[in-house]
């Protein structure tokens, strides 16, 4: 896959495709390509995380480990989603480990190029800091949902 | 055989939780005790500070069975204390009330608890399986129907009614309702005239205890909600001087209070006691009832008891009927009870025999304090007097039999243990 | 006595004990008289045998959570407001078996009622009362399903309707166009003077029941009259209700913070919806025999007041009182004219009477609308 | 005299009644089931019925109704057996679902009431309190009333028979009085009610009677008894008399325990 | 008002509307834990003739002695002389029906309700989105999508279901991918053995790449789920006028006069199940409503 592919991609994905194109040439700048093998163990929870990826195909499961019942997926993730959002926030730790499902394809930011490509540019930090925060918003949406466990059997007529 | 030991833990198609402990070694009686275990409920102890309104509510769930009684003996006592006269047609309703309860208890004792002894089986239950029985043990079960029905009519329901209150009802059935229950009472009163003689065929063992036998006496009618204490001793007493003659104790084996005469000790109150004292008070049905049926009253018999309820029922139902017919609907259905202090007593005729109630008032119409004698309390001593002359002519008989006619002896007596376990010791502690 | 009955839309007046004559026509054609009658504490519907049941002499006096009856100073046989029952309990019974259900072979049957519907004469419907029967025809025959057991007795009442002179305290069909006087749908509407009925026919069936009935044309006076005591009757009226844009004013205020307010005093008892002669909620159970082989499907008055009514699969739509207090008002006052085309209520006034606590949905709508 | 006792040919479901503290009348109602009595025992094996019969049969039970309440420091063992050996537990009456009219002692101290009954306090052994079977054991159901509707226990008796689960309504005794026709007492007499807040089932009786409802059935589902604790006061009852409409035959149930007591500290 | 005198005795009311009919198990289908779908058909051979539904209504289901209940027809509206019902065990009546097998009789009344518009909605993108046993009333549409291929867009199906034993009709999945429908499963709990995704329902939409302008949405199941399914296709800018929505309300009659369904100014029952959002929106989401 050549470079030029990235803005194209890029275009194409979710979360950047209503990017203008000086931004998404800037992001494309900083991007670069990666892919994993099925089963492959992206990052880990409390790790510190360095990359932030967004999905081009496969899919990858956040999982927790809880003690005494090993691991739990908590969501699942496809393509044109954001992965490793906490990555963004230097203090910030990975929240869930994320382990691919089916070999996949990504495309990786560097978080602090992207940071400093986000000081340097605010309307492309502003642009960036919407989606992260969107992203996050929708996530904890899911999981109140998650949590309300709303299949669980109840009383019926 | 003269060692015996008789245990019966739990007695059966009795009201009530009681015990039966019987030892018997080398033909003496070693050990004798009817063990009242059911718990405890207090009611006179916290009828106090409740007003006099609620009592007959209150005292009504002495007893599930015959609530009536409660409701009859508090409304009596508490109307001597108020000074309120009910009218004749209450007086009548009122009559008519006790009647169906008479009939609803009567029937239930004599075909679902008592008639089995008698029959050799355990239950009614087991008596209707067998298709011969089956009939009687329906013609029962309608019976005691019709008395719930009329109590229903009357009261509102059949346990625990609602309208009978100090003064007379919250309300008053109107003529037509009780009408509607004309022809139920002919074929029960049919019913129970059969029933007399159903009972007068039954086996009785040969048992004549010299009894005082102690109801109330009316001159003009068979008693049930007023009259004189009278027995067949010769006391002749108000209601008032009830306490003067009657004591009672507290004995360890027994959360019920044993109540005795003071010269006499145990004597015997109920159906029983009723006839005997009041033959010349039935009505003309039952009357012949109780002639035809071939046994010579006054009996001291007292699993004879069964017919003389058999009896009873006959007057309850021929009574019902001459009421109904002649009703007229109380108005106002109560009188208006006015509060203030005082105090008084009354008894009135249970089922099961003299219910005596009396209560102490402030004059705000607060209960300070009461006392309840009820008939199962008064019986139970004699219970025991009639099962120490009762064993050793059973010392024969194989284990379980001998179990069985004990049983029977105090069935005999339709114990009512619920009622019998809420006894006030009159001069205890005054707060 | 005139040969002929008198023309449907006519106004006759007749003697007062007269009236008794009209009640003879209608048991002989084989009508059941259900009318006013007074029980212990109530002016009551029931059945009756003619006028000497009615409440004539009497009257009520009607204020939130209270009604007491009195004695009136005249002989007026329709002086009193209207009670705790509505005719509803004769169309649609508080508790009436469906069908039976009977097991058999392996399937089962439906066995329909064999019992024939029937046949009343009401006696003494208020204009109110009118309006109330004719909503409850929308809902139990407006629809694509009709109701056969409301059609079976709806179709052959008799309807003496009587024009209000007598509102009462908790009254406000002026304000909703119930009433006083009677809309359309009677057999006969009288107005009741000092010593004569007026007499209007509304039906042929009311005509013929006239046959017996010594009567006269009603005269311009007696008319001014009957005028008159109308108008009084409206400014005599207890209550008031403004229901200009009513389904707007509930549908906007649904989180307003009166709702929390009336549910504190609202007691959820549902003694509102019983009284209320439109509220047609109801539940259907199913009763069977210990045996398991004959059962029975009997409909009963049910309210939005209890929890269970709006049950669903895992716990209840409306759990508090809050959300149960504004159903019904909202149900009454704006989505009833959604469902129905036509408003809720009709302003008897028995809600604010018969409520245990007095809550007065005219007030309880100012409130919303900001005037109080 | 030998005993029959016929044994019961095929498998039927094993129906036991057990006594606590209580006045019996709910146990009653089974007997007061005349028509159906025998129905009954036709459909279920009644295995054990002290009031009605002799014979005992052991556990487990299919159904179990469990009268009156617990007061003894024998009941709390007696429940807990009485639970290992019951598939459904039903507890019948205001003794077994509320503590009975004898749970006004929780109010009080109870070696004063036991010597004002008895002249020898020693003989007697009784808990502190008097409370609901719910309060030891897990109860599957809980049929109210002082004393229960033989109609509700006909119903819910038939329910398990045929595989339903038994339901019996939690709202307002108003309701029924209102489907029976009786004018509300309260409205038109000015008699204090506690039908607002107390559950159906009765079938409204007392109102039908000319009196108010006393609550016998206990708490109807959410009841608004500070709300109708004003009424009563606008209609005249001093708080006393509050105190003692709601401490009734199921007045230690919590709302009416609660409501009560709110009006008692009115009065200290 | 009375026109004429009529017959003294009078009509006497039959059971109308509320005449339950009898009909007969024939096959049941063991879908997940506590949910069987069982076919049925009518005992009357006319009834079974006559008898139509469409996608999205219900039945009145009746067993003597325990009661009624509404529940979804779940089988293929072209095939209605066996009428399918997808049932999970968890009340009075679904827990008796749990107990009937192949021959049992049970009582059925209906069609009743609202159905999807199926064709008002020839020629879009669907998106049908669906969780638990809220698929049943959607199994429907899919059949008679599945039939008439050709008048409808792309279709996505959406399905969430609490963990992987609960998922429903998992044996057709294939066929209907097969078929050119796109299916996206997840759960809210999974086993390590689970591949497909987790999360809930809504979050699949961030898989899709939907056209706003064809896409119409047809959801069903728990009420809550419903609201985050409409936030998420609003988002997407797909007009309220296209998402349609099967709301369950407490039906008892059936048949708009006993009052219980009420939603607002609706009648679930009659106006209902199947709602466009953009009809029930100012009262969708009012707390305890």
């Amino acid at each position: 896959m050549s470079p030029e592919t990235i803005p194209k991609l890029l275009q194409t994905l979710e979360f950047t495709k209503d990017l203008p194109p000086e931004q998404l040439e800037k992001l494309a700048e900083l991007a670069f390509e990666v892919s994993f093998p099925e089963d492959f163990t992206i990052f880990r929870e409390t790790d510190a995380g360095e990359l932030l990826y967004l999905i081009k195909s496969g899919q990858i499961a956040l999982y927790v480990s809880v003690p005494g019942k090993g691991r739990k997926t908590i969501l699942t993730l496809g393509p044109g989603q954001l992965l490793g959002w906490s990555s963004l926030f230097p203090s910030s730790r990975k929240t869930a480990s994320a382990r691919t499902v089916t070999p996949t394809e990504a495309i990786a930011f560097n978080a602090a190029q992207l940071r400093e490509a986000m000081d340097e540019d605010k309307d492309l930090g502003y642009a960036i800091l919407w989606r992260v925060a969107d992203v996050i918003a929708s996530r904890l949406k899911a999981t109140r949902l998650q949590l309300l466990d709303i299949f669980a059997p109840g009383r019926e007529c | 055989m003269t060692t015996l030991k008789i245990d019966v833990p739990y007695m059966a198609r009795v009201e009530g939780e009681g015990a039966l402990n019987i030892i018997v070694e080398n033909g003496e009686i070693k050990h004798l005790e009817l063990n009242i275990f059911e718990p405890p409920r207090f009611f006179e102890a916290f009828l106090r500070g409740r007003s006099f309104m609620e009592a007959p509510d209150i005292t009504a769930r002495i007893c599930g069975i015959c609530p009536v009684a409660y409701q009859m003996s508090s409304a009596h006592a508490l109307e001597k204390i108020l000074d309120i006269q009910v009218s004749p047609e209450i007086r009548a309703l009122r009559r008519l009330l006790y009647c169906a309860e008479w009939i609803e208890s009567h029937a239930l004792h004599i075909y679902l608890l008592h008639a089995p002894d008698f029959l050799g089986y355990e239950s009614a239950i087991a008596m209707a399986s067998d298709p011969e029985l089956r009939p009687a043990v329906e013609m029962g079960l309608r019976m005691k129907k019709i008395g719930n029905q009329l109590l229903t009519i009357i009261g509102g329901r059949e346990i625990h009614p609602l309208s009978p209150t100090v003064g007379g009802f919250y309300r008053a059935p109107t003529k037509k309702e009780l009408q509607a229950l004309r022809s139920e009472l002919e074929w029960g009163l049919e019913a129970s005239i059969k029933t007399v003689a159903w009972t007068a065929t039954l086996d009785f063992p040969d048992f004549e205890p010299d009894y005082e036998l102690v109801s109330l006496s009316h001159p003009d009618e068979y008693p049930m909600n007023e009259g004189r204490v009278i027995s067949s001793k010769g006391l002749n007493i108000p209601v008032e001087e009830f306490e003067e003659h009657f004591l009672n104790e507290h004995v360890a084996h027994s959360n019920a209070v044993h109540v005795y005469h003071r010269d006499h000790g145990s004597y015997h109150t109920g159906p029983l006691a009723r006839l005997n004292l009041n033959l010349d008070k039935l009505t003309p049905l039952a009357k012949k009832a109780l002639e035809d049926s071939g046994h010579a009253f006054p009996s001291n018999n007292p699993f004879k008891s069964i017919v003389a309820r058999a009896v009873e029922v006959v007057l309850a139902y021929e009574e019902a009927i001459r009421i109904i017919d002649q009703y007229v609907r109380p108005n106002p259905s109560r009188i208006e009870a006015i509060p203030k202090a005082g105090e008084g007593c009354h008894i009135t005729e249970a089922p099961r025999g003299m219910l005596y109630h009396r209560y102490r008032l402030d004059d705000e119409g607060i209960i300070q304090a009461c006392r309840i004698d009820a008939p199962t309390a008064q019986n139970l001593k004699r219970m025991e007097d009639d099962l120490w002359a009762f064993v050793p002519q059973i010392l024969q008989l194989p284990h379980e039999e001998a179990t069985l006619r004990c049983e029977q002896l105090v069935r005999n007596y339709d114990p009512c243990i619920s009622c019998a376990t809420h006894f006030l010791k009159l001069n205890i502690v005054e707060r | 006595m005139p040969e002929f009955t008198p023309n449907i839309g006519a106004f006759v007046s007749i003697q007062k004990s007269d009236l008794q004559r009209v009640l003879e026509a209608l048991k002989q054609a084989g009508f059941t008289l259900i009318g006013p009658t007074v029980d212990e504490s109530a002016i009551v519907y029931g059945e009756i045998d003619g006028i000497d049941d009615l409440p004539i002499g009497w009257t009520d006096r009607q204020e939130p959570a209270s009604y007491r009856i009195v004695r009136r100073q005249d002989e007026a046989f329709f002086g009193y407001t209207v009670g705790p029952h509505s005719w509803k309990k004769f169309l649609f019974p508080p508790k009436q078996r469906l069908f039976r259900v009977e097991k058999k072979n392996g399937s089962f049957q439906v066995v329909d009622e064999e019992e024939p519907a029937p046949r009343f004469a009401f006696i003494g419907v208020r204009g109110c009362e009118l309006q109330a029967i004719h909503i409850q025809d929308r809902v139990f025959l407006g629809g694509p399903y009709q109701d056969p057991n409301y059609k079976a007795r709806r179709q052959q009442v008799f309807v003496l309707a009587v024009n209000c002179t007598e509102p009462g305290g908790t009254c406000f069909c002026a304000s909703l166009g119930t009433g006083p006087q009677v809309g359309s749908g009677f057999d006969i509407a009288l107005t009741e003077l000092d010593d004569t009925f007026i007499v209007e026919v509304g039906s042929e069936v009311g005509a013929t029941m006239m046959r017996n009935v010594p009567w006269r044309p009603t005269s311009a006076f007696e008319l001014q009259q009957a005028r008159e005591a109308l108008a009084t009757a409206v400014k005599a009226m207890g209550r008031q209700l403004d229901t200009s844009d009513l389904p707007d004013l509930l549908y906007n205020n649904l989180e307003h913070e009166r709702w929390n307010q009336v549910a504190a005093r609202c007691l959820s008892c549902a003694n509102c919806t019983m009284v209320c002669p439109t509220c047609f909620c109801n539940d259907v159970l199913e009763v069977s025999d210990l045996k398991g082989e004959q059962f029975e499907r009997v409909r009963v008055w049910d309210s939005c007041f209890s929890i269970e009514f709006s049950h669903v699969h895992g716990g209840n739509i409306r759990p508090h009182t809050r959300a149960r207090y504004r159903q019904w008002l909202t149900h009454k006052f704006a989505s009833w004219i959604d469902q129905f085309g036509i408003l809720g209520c009709v302003g008897c006034g028995r809600c604010i009477t018969w409520c245990p606590v007095g809550i007065d949905v005219t007030e309880e709508i100012d409130a919303i609308r900001g005037e109080v | 005299m030998k005993r029959k006792i016929k044994p019961d040919v095929k498998s039927k479901p094993k129906l036991a009644v057990f006594k606590f503290t209580s006045c019996d009348g709910c146990q009653l109602s089974l007997l007061d089931a005349e028509d159906l009595l025998l129905d009954i025992a036709d459909a279920v094996e009644i295995a054990y019925f002290v009031e009605a019969r002799d014979r005992r049969l052991p556990g487990p039970y299919d159904v179990t109704l469990v009268e009156g309440s617990v007061s003894t420091p024998e009941h709390i063992e007696q429940i807990r057996e009485i639970r290992e050996e019951s598939k459904f537990l039903i507890a019948i009456g205001a003794c077994a679902t509320a503590g009975g009219i004898q749970a006004l002692r929780n109010w009080r101290n109870v070696d004063e009431f036991i010597n004002i009954v008895y002249a020898h306090p020693e003989y007697i052994d009784t808990l502190e309190t008097s409370t609901p079977i719910s309060e030891f054991v897990r109860v599957d159901f809980e049929l109210r009333g002082c004393p229960i509707s033989k109609y509700q226990l006909l119903d819910v008796i038939t329910a398990l028979l045929i595989g339903r689960q038994p339901r019996t309504p939690t709202y307002s005794v108003c309701i029924e009085c209102k489907r029976r026709g009786t004018p509300c007492v309260m409205v038109s007499r000015g008699i204090a009610c506690l039908g607002p807040v107390t559950q159906a089932g009765c079938n409204a009786i007392c109102p039908s009677v000319n009196r108010g409802c006393f609550g016998c059935y206990g708490p109807m589902e959410a009841p608004n008894t500070d709300s109708l604790g004003q009424r009563l006061e606008a209609l005249g009852l001093a708080p006393a008399e509050i105190v003692r409409l709601y401490r009734n035959f199921s007045g230690y149930a919590e709302a009416f325990r609660l409501a009560s007591d709110a009006y008692e500290e009115k009065i200290a | 008002m009375l026109n004429t005198i009529t017959t003294a005795t009078g009509p006497t009311p039959d059971a109308g509307p509320m005449r339950t009919h009898p009909a007969r198990i024939i096959a049941i289908k063991e879908e997940a834990y506590a949910i069987a779908t069982y076919e049925i058909e009518f005992e009357d051979p006319a009834l079974k003739e006559a008898y139509q539904f469409k996608a999205g209504q219900f039945n009145m289901l009746y067993l003597p002695g325990i009661g009624e209940a509404p529940i979804s027809m779940s089988s293929d509206p072209a095939t209605p002389q066996v009428i399918g019902h997808t049932i999970r065990y968890a009340g009075n009546l679904t827990r008796a029906i749990s107990r009937l097998q192949v021959g049992d009789v049970i009582g059925v009344r209906g069609p009743y309700g609202s159905a999807w518009p199926l064709e008002q909605i020839e020629g879009d993108d669907l998106c049908i989105v669906t969780g638990g046993i809220g698929l049943a009333p959607l199994r429907p549409v899919i059949y008679h999508v599945l039939r008439h291929r050709e008048r409808y867009g792309r279709v996505f199906l959406l399905y969430g279901a609490r963990t992987p034993d609960d998922m429903l009709y998992e044996d057709e999945f294939e066929s209907w991918k097969q078929q050119g429908i796109q299916l996206y499963l997840t759960v809210d709990r999974a086993d390590p053995s689970w591949r497909g995704h987790v999360g809930v329902v809504p979050m699949l939409f961030y898989l899709l790449r939907l056209d706003p302008k064809k896409t119409t949405v047809l959801t069903c199941g728990p009420e809550i789920m419903i609201h985050f399914v409409i936030y998420e296709a609003m988002a997407r800018r797909i007009p309220k006028e296209r998402i349609y929505v099967s709301m369950e309300r407490n039906m008892k009659c059936g048949v708009g006069i006993c009052g219980h369904c009420q939603f607002g100014p609706h009648f679930v029952c009659k106006e209902g199940p199947v709602f466009p959002y953009a009809a029930i929106e100012p009262f969708f989401g009012v707390e305890d409503f």
